[in-house]
């Protein structure tokens, strides 16, 4: 994709635009909010296809037809349900910590959207281009317990208490691993920089170059962020057979909307960070061998054949990173669906155990083998 | 056993108390003074063996209250009844057999609730399906209820 | 300075109590469980009944025999045909009434299709309390087939009323065999996709094992039966001891199980399924032909006196104890019903546990409301 | 030594036993059309799969005369259990100048009935039956209370063996 438009290039054309006509302040200002905005609203977008894809996938294995009333095969059901959940009374009980309870759900979804800020979605398409992204990923992760936490105490419920507890002791946990998984890929690549890790992966996705410890590594890090989003089989945050519904019982309404939300949003942060650590991100898929067709398949997925094509042609190009880069965004939450609508859900000390017995010291291993082959250099 | 080797059984063994047979069992009808040792002893005794008490529950025999035992025994899988009667309609009191069998706990609750004959010993007695403020007991023959449609 | 150092008494946590129910998920109706917990730790249980109370050993005084056998289908709505065939066998018993090959073996076919939706419908709610959602609708997939023929033959779904006594209230329409021995066939399929889903299960295998321990001594003393206590160890299945309308003919195994825990309820449970197929195989070849019913006087009497009858119902021994003083209405109706016996054992098997094993607990002693309140 | 396989043996057997259930749930998702088994309710009442033989509302056959067979014998009023059924009669003269009992109206509470089926087992003439209607709910609970003979129907006279008359 060398001669063929670049995204850098359509943004650093309309930064050109703007700043011929404004001072460099506004534009700095309008370039904030468009960006902003339209990273939001790609992810509330996403989140509209993760929910109904949920109520499909979970529809579908269960013998059912899913959603197919609202529209065509239900696909304005989840207009439907925002309209009904916007109409509904935000109850607050008596008893509740007023401010915390509200600010809760706010607080939450604020912690997952600034997740999204160093999330690299094509080549040049990133909102805060850092050297520290990957980092700054998993430090404002941790902080969502913080609002689950909020939101459990404040409700003055038991059930709410019970499971905004487990809730930090899990993501507490599961933290330890999730990082380990994601410091053995910052080995590999040398970079925190979400892009810099997705353009070391040009020749090869690092679950195929990174031998069978990489592979371990993305194994670890989908058990330990299915944990950390409250995902069943470690739903136990909600537990909905103990809990009935665990730190969001008491809310109603848009409220808990927001949770609803929010949980959508962490998966789809969650999967992002995967994608890019481990599946290259919006790189196409390569294979990392050197014989006659593997070249002509990694010719045919980079998309040489296009080199030659009228220049009006190659701006479709411009998706193909996008259409790459979503297609593993859904393929890991497709895979986070199909464990939730199958297995059965664990026990807070199973949990615990799975954690510090087996995942933590795999993870630890995991990486001290990363280590030798990123020093010896064994990867492709 | 079989129920006349039972009831000859029980005619040897207890020759104080009345033996009496249903259709399906022999029933043995004690004082509600003798109902521990009687029943420890139907427990334990070697040839019987009564150590599953699988339905125990009253009946209203107005005046009196009758207390049906149903025994069985996991060894033998012979059974037989235990009937107490009580006289005193105002105030039925009896003894739970709690401490021999930990069943009783539940249907005595029971009892309690729909008889109101009250059971010493017995550690946690509650109305437990009625509400604690229900005013008589539904299942004996004289209660009223404006609310009791009759078909 | 005083010493810093900390005894475990001293670090000990305040108890709270926690209402699970009358409406939660887990309980499966309105059973309220008080649990008193020390964070996940439950110290106690204590279950609350009465919420669907309908007095229907009250309402059977006021009702003659025959009509008392409809309201029998609403206490264990899950097996109704059960609870009918009770009072239908009392009833028989009392008044000396011939019943037909014919109503018998329908009888046996009926039950043993009731006990495995029952059975089917467990296993769905069972795995539902441990987390898994899927298995709920493929139990209902499966348990809607049976309902369907209970719908072809008996008129209802839930509530049939269908065993009376002196037989069965109609005969069973001429496509019953063949249609029976189809829906055999799938079932024996569709019960391998259960094991592969859920038995073979990890999670499920350690969310179960060496939880909720049962022990014999126990389970006699509290007055368990059915499978409950069958996982541990006793032998309590009513049509091998005391067998009733021509299962004593039939060739089939008693199945016990000595692990005590939640997963040995969990594999008996299976194993009757197998059981109650394989019962029906024996009877679906040779099905007697001939009266499906002996008519009855439009108002029974039963002599004076007192009558116990059981049958195994899919939670365990039902037992109807009727008093009669010749009239046309029960002097006394009383039912014993496997789930007010067996929830006794809640408590013991769960002091000690998680709160997550209290649910799973109760769901491998498959508690059905409406059959405790009565 | 024997420790470390036993780990890895629980492992391996952990991933084989998740893996056979998330193949299951991926067969049913691949082919929907194959595992599907839900009805899909309100569009297909034309063609509904109800047995003929369900138990729904009673009521009371006529033919296409507008007559019946209830001779108000009220037999069924008195096997049901719920009290659902009111059978109210008329005396009437017949042309020789008889008194004969006669149906007057046959009063059904449906929001009584629990479709037990004992007042069809009790009917001697077999003049009610139940039909498989399910959709049986209502705004209005005044409409649950029907009234099953049609107006102006009358009972079926039994085909009369005319006696001789001696002349």
């Amino acid at each position: 994709m060398i001669s063929m438009i670049q995204f850098s290039d359509v943004l650093a054309w309309i930064h050109q635009l703007l700043s011929s006509c404004m001072a460099p302040w506004l534009v700095f200002l309008i370039e904030l909010v468009v960006a902003s905005v339209a990273a939001v609203v790609a992810l509330l977008v996403c989140v509209i296809i993760m929910v109904y894809m949920e109520r499909k996938v979970a529809g579908h294995m269960q013998l059912r037809h899913g959603p197919n009333r609202v529209g065509w095969h239900g696909v304005c059901q989840l207009f439907a349900d925002i309209i009904k959940l916007l109409l509904k009374e935000c109850f607050t009980p008596t008893r509740a910590d007023k401010l915390l309870f509200v600010v809760a759900p706010v607080l939450s979804l604020c912690v997952s959207l600034l997740a999204l800020a160093p999330i690299s979605w094509g080549p040049g398409l990133v909102l805060w281009n850092t050297n520290i992204g990957v980092l700054f990923v998993t430090a404002i992760s941790s902080m969502g317990v913080i609002g689950i936490l909020m939101a459990g105490w404040s409700s003055n419920n038991k059930y709410a208490l019970m499971g905004a507890m487990r809730s930090g002791a899990q993501i507490v946990s599961y933290e330890l691993s999730a990082g380990l998984s994601i410091v053995a890929i910052v080995a590999l690549a040398g970079t925190l920089n979400t892009g810099g890790i997705i353009e070391s992966q040009a020749n090869g996705w690092w679950i195929l170059k990174g031998h069978l410890p990489a592979f371990f590594a993305f194994i670890i890090y989908i058990i330990a962020s299915t944990a950390e989003c409250n995902r069943a089989p470690f739903d136990l945050a909600e537990a909905e057979s103990e809990l009935t519904a665990g730190y969001h019982t008491e809310y109603s309404g848009m409220q808990f909307g927001i949770f609803y939300l929010n949980e959508y949003i962490n998966m789809g942060v969650v999967s992002m960070v995967a994608s890019t650590l481990f599946l290259g991100g919006w790189q196409p898929f390569y294979l990392p061998f050197d014989f006659g067709w593997a070249h002509a398949f990694n010719d045919i997925m980079a998309l040489k054949f296009m080199e030659t094509w009228p220049a009006w042609i190659s701006w479709v190009s411009l998706a193909w990173p996008l259409v790459w880069f979503f297609g593993k965004l859904f393929l890991i939450i497709f895979f986070m669906m199909w464990f939730r609508w199958t297995f059965p859900r664990l026990r807070i000390d199973q949990l615990l155990k799975l954690e510090w017995k087996y995942l933590l010291p795999l993870s630890i291993v995991n990486l001290v083998i990363i280590a030798l082959i990123v020093v010896l250099g064994l990867h492709f | 056993m079989i129920k006349e080797e039972l009831k000859h059984y029980l005619e040897q063994t207890f020759p104080n108390s009345k033996v009496d047979e249903t259709f399906d069992f022999p029933v043995l009808f004690i004082t509600k003074e003798e109902l521990i040792p009687v029943m420890k002893q139907l427990r334990d005794a070697p040839e019987t063996k009564f150590n599953f008490l699988f339905c125990e529950t009253a009946v209203d025999r107005n005046p009196e209250f009758e207390m049906v035992y149903h025994l069985s025994s996991t060894y033998y899988h012979h059974d037989m009844m235990v009937k107490v009667v009580l006289e005193d309609r105002e105030n039925p009191v009896i003894e739970s057999v709690y401490s021999l069998w930990e069943a009783a706990d539940l249907y005595e609750d029971e009892i309690y609730d729909l008889f109101g004959i009250r059971f010493t010993n017995h550690p946690n007695l509650r109305r437990i399906f009625l509400t604690e403020e229900w005013v008589g007991y539904p299942l004996r023959k004289d209660y009223q209820d404006d609310r009791i449609i009759s078909l | 300075m005083e010493n810093p150092i900390v005894t475990p008494s001293e670090l000990k946590t305040e108890e709270f109590v926690v209402n699970i129910g009358p409406q939660h998920p887990a309980t499966h109706g309105v059973l309220r469980v008080e649990a008193t917990l020390d964070g996940e730790i439950i110290k106690d249980v204590l279950p609350h009944l009465g919420y669907i109370h309908r007095g229907i050993e009250k309402m059977t005084e006021s009702l003659g025999y025959k009509q008392s056998i409809f309201l029998t289908s609403r206490m264990d709505y899950l097996s109704a045909h059960i609870n009918n065939h009770v009072c239908a066998l009392a009833i028989e018993k009392a008044a000396q009434i011939e019943v037909p090959a014919r109503a018998k073996a329908i009888r046996i076919i009926m039950d043993e299709l009731q006990r495995l939706t029952s059975h089917e419908l467990w296993w769905g709610s069972c795995a539902m309390d441990i987390g898994a959602v899927t298995p709920f609708f493929l139990a209902f997939r499966d348990r809607e087939r049976i309902l369907e023929l209970f719908e072809q033959n008996t008129g209802n779904r839930l509530t049939m009323s269908y065993i009376i006594p002196g037989g069965v209230m109609n005969d069973v329409r001429p496509d019953f065999v063949p249609k029976l021995k189809a829906l055999i066939k799938s079932i024996k399929e569709y019960r391998k996709e259960y094991d592969q889903l859920i038995t073979g299960n990890f999670i499920f295998q350690h969310r179960t094992q060496g939880i909720g321990i049962l022990s014999k001594e126990q389970a006699i003393s509290l007055g368990c039966t059915g499978p409950t206590a069958r996982a541990s160890g006793l032998s309590c299945d009513i049509r091998k001891l005391y067998p009733y309308d021509g299962y004593e003919k039939l060739d089939f195994k008693e199945v016990i199980d000595y692990g005590c825990d939640n997963w040995a309820r969990y594999v008996v449970r299976m194993e009757e399924m197998n059981q109650s197929i394989h019962i029906i195989e024996q009877l679906l070849d040779n099905l007697p032909t001939g009266d499906y019913r002996t008519k009855l006087k439009g108002v029974l009497k039963l002599p004076a006196g007192e009558y116990y009858q059981r049958v195994e119902s899919a939670r365990g021994e039902l037992g109807v104890y009727i008093v009669s003083d010749g009239g046309a209405k029960p002097y006394r109706m009383k039912f014993r019903t496997p789930c007010y016996s067996n929830l006794g054992a809640v408590k013991p098997i769960s002091v000690g546990m998680k709160i997550a094993d209290l649910m799973a607990n109760m769901a491998t002693i498959d508690l059905v409301i409406p059959d405790m309140d009565r | 030594m024997k420790a470390l396989y036993n780990y890895l043996k629980e492992v391996a057997f952990a991933f084989v036993s998740l893996a056979n259930g998330l193949l299951l749930t991926l067969k049913y998702f691949v082919t929907p059309w194959k595992s599907i088994i839900t009805e899909n309710y309100p569009d297909n009442r034309a063609n509904p799969s109800v047995a003929d033989e369900f138990a729904g509302e009673v009521i009371l056959i006529h033919d296409e005369n507008n007559e019946h067979k209830c001779t108000a014998c009220t037999l069924c009023q008195l096997a049901c259990p719920n009290n659902s059924i009111q059978i109210i009669s008329k005396q009437v003269e017949t042309e020789d100048g008889k008194k004969k009992k006669v149906l007057d109206k046959w009063v059904y509470h449906l929001e009584m009935c629990t479709f037990c089926k004992q007042c069809i087992d009790a009917c001697p003439q077999d003049a009610i039956k139940m039909t498989n209607s399910y959709e049986l709910s209502c705004f209005d609970r005044s409409t649950l209370t029907k009234i099953l003979n049609q107006p102006g129907s009358k009972l079926k006279e039994k085909p009369k063996v005319t006696a001789k008359v001696q002349e």
